[in-house]
């Protein structure tokens, strides 16, 4: 790191990508600065956000943590920021990943990726949070992966009694798929 | 420009057809508004016979001999005599029009994806954060979500479905290919041209090959036989004028070759 | 609100606590500001992440949306926070792909084809898989060829504010394909 106004940017950049709470530790270990320097470097960077009026974020300590969060006195208009209506909804990914655990539970976050192609896992923690799917137990499989399926909350916003009732898709899936894979590798 | 140089020319390196003219165009030095179709299509023959194609993806070799069609096409069209209307090498009708349009189109898309390229290196190390819980941020509110969109799940469903289809039809493609690769060997259609042509004294690749009773990956088969057969000297392609298909006939040696064989066989 | 540095502070208050992108609309809603408040204030706001030496943090506007991110040259540091991520990276047919898409959108499957000379079906899905490219709509054209465009994830992530700004080049630069044609047309 050329100095010391470099270093508190690389601390501001980490603990505004990392959202949560990030150890003194790990600071140490990302920047490769001592925990007298990472100390350092947050408490003028606290001050720094407490000084300038025209900061809205404030840095707060957790026992061994820092993290970023908002001035208190916003509240008010962050309160009006988790309105629905300015609150981006779920994606079309989401919707997407939703689709393959409904269809497919209790399904891996592997088979997952294998039904939409891409890696979803981040997809499927969010869908966890906002409670429409849950972890309902490991497969015997090295590495006992979690298989997710959806939860009543999931059923009840969409007037379902039972998964049952969910329109039936051909060819939607896993099997579809891992079949046909199976397929081409015998006949390479 | 040394024969060998083309011969050394790995096509698996081209994206597409055009990709390999451009580079044959940038390596002789030459203007894109005065093609030498004559120079450029003997090139772009030779370094597709040095390369096998088999090894290519099917869909990227047909585009590969369609370009090599289109190329002996302007070739022959050149030969017509033609009115100069001015100096600009790109007067009307000039048979190379489309070609260097093409390329110019894709020259200038290949230009615009290497600046892309560069501006994604420059910003992917930029991150978003998560969307805060209210909670963490001491705000003491219920709440109110969007409940669930069943049209957007039916539409992610349609999608889904849609794109894994495609991904189902794309893969049986490419096992039928594989079979028909093998069925289709161009080895095979050598012998069958040889035999055919020996038959009827010469035939027209449009006879071959009809159009109606062939598959594309055959008539792509009969088209690399056919350029491995003038390769070997084992064949004569003759145009009888410029507009007109090629005509095949065998080399008299060839012919004598099956005629010893014939009667060695009574 | 009292005072403009204190609008600042709310809307980086605003923005931190989004993370997505937020809407000048919803901006003015929340914050009862006019659309032209909103545009100077974030303005204001890009200009001091960029002046201060210390910020790791950098403002950007995506179309008529705004959001934070971190400067793009702490990357090596975020990298070591974040588990890599195991996308393979975009191959040479694919951004031609992308910048066949990007420059003549909306575009269809078989436009791409004729700009690239070779079936690019597949890198297209590819594309849409990644969420850089999304389906738009359909010609009204025999068979209805759906037409493809660029996303808010391509503009972020390539840098962009808009399209508009995709970058240029002197030699060779038409709007489209048909503007190049023309173009030659005329010159005969």
């Amino acid at each position: 790191m050329k100095n010391d106004s470099q270093a508190m940017a690389v601390i501001e950049a980490i603990l505004f990508a990392a959202g949560d709470p990030v150890s003194i530790n790990s600071l140490m270990k990302i920047t490769e600065l001592s925990e007298v320097e990472i100390i350092d470097l947050c408490e003028n960077l606290s001050e720094k956000y407490l000084n300038q009026q025209d900061s809205g974020l404030c840095l707060r300590r957790i026992e061994d943590k820092y993290c970023i969060t908002t001035k208190a006195e916003y509240k008010e208009y962050l309160a009006r920021l988790f309105r629905p209506e300015h609150l981006p909804g779920l994606s079309n990914a989401a919707y997407e990943t939703l689709a393959a655990i409904a269809y497919n539970q209790p399904v891996t976050k592997s088979q997952i990726e294998l039904i939409r192609g891409v890696n979803s896992d981040q997809l499927v923690n969010r869908l966890v949070d906002r409670g429409y799917v849950i972890e309902t137990g490991n497969l015997d499989l090295p590495g006992k992966p979690a298989v997710f399926s959806t939860t009543e909350k999931f059923l009840l916003e969409f007037g379902l009694s039972s998964v049952d009732e969910l329109p039936t898709i051909n060819l939607l899936m896993y099997d579809t798929i891992e079949n046909l894979q199976d397929e081409v590798n015998v006949n390479e | 420009m040394a024969t060998q140089q083309f011969l050394e020319i790995n096509i698996n390196n081209y994206q597409s057809p055009l990709d390999l003219i451009y580079h044959l165009i940038e390596i002789n030095d030459i203007d894109i508004y005065n093609i030498p179709i004559f120079d450029i299509t003997e090139q772009y023959l030779t370094v597709l016979k040095s390369n096998s194609l088999n090894e290519l993806d099917m869909e990227l070799a047909s585009e590969f001999l369609v370009m090599a069609a289109t190329l002996m096409q302007i070739k022959s069209r050149m030969l017509l005599p033609h009115q100069k209307t001015d100096d600009n090498s790109l007067e009307g009708n000039d048979p190379r029009e489309e070609l260097v349009l093409r390329l110019l189109a894709y020259k200038r898309n290949k230009f615009l994806a290497e600046e892309l390229e560069k501006e994604y290196n420059l910003n992917k190390g930029s991150k978003l954060k998560n969307t805060s819980e209210p909670h963490d941020l001491g705000i003491d509110i219920e709440i109110v979500e969007d409940k669930l969109d069943i049209n957007k799940f039916a539409k992610a469903i349609d999608q889904l479905e849609k794109r894994n289809s495609l991904r189902f039809s794309s893969q049986n493609q490419r096992i039928r290919q594989l079979l028909r690769r093998e069925k289709f060997s161009v080895k095979d259609k050598m012998k069958e041209v040889i035999q055919r042509v020996f038959e009827k004294t010469r035939m027209f690749f449009s006879e071959l090959f009809p159009v109606s009773k062939s598959t594309k990956p055959e008539r792509i088969s009969g088209f690399l036989a056919i350029l491995e057969l003038i390769r070997q000297n084992k064949i004569i392609v003759k145009q009888a004028s410029p507009f007109s298909v090629m005509m095949i006939e065998l080399e008299e040696e060839t012919k004598e070759k099956i005629l010893e064989s014939n009667s060695d066989e009574k």
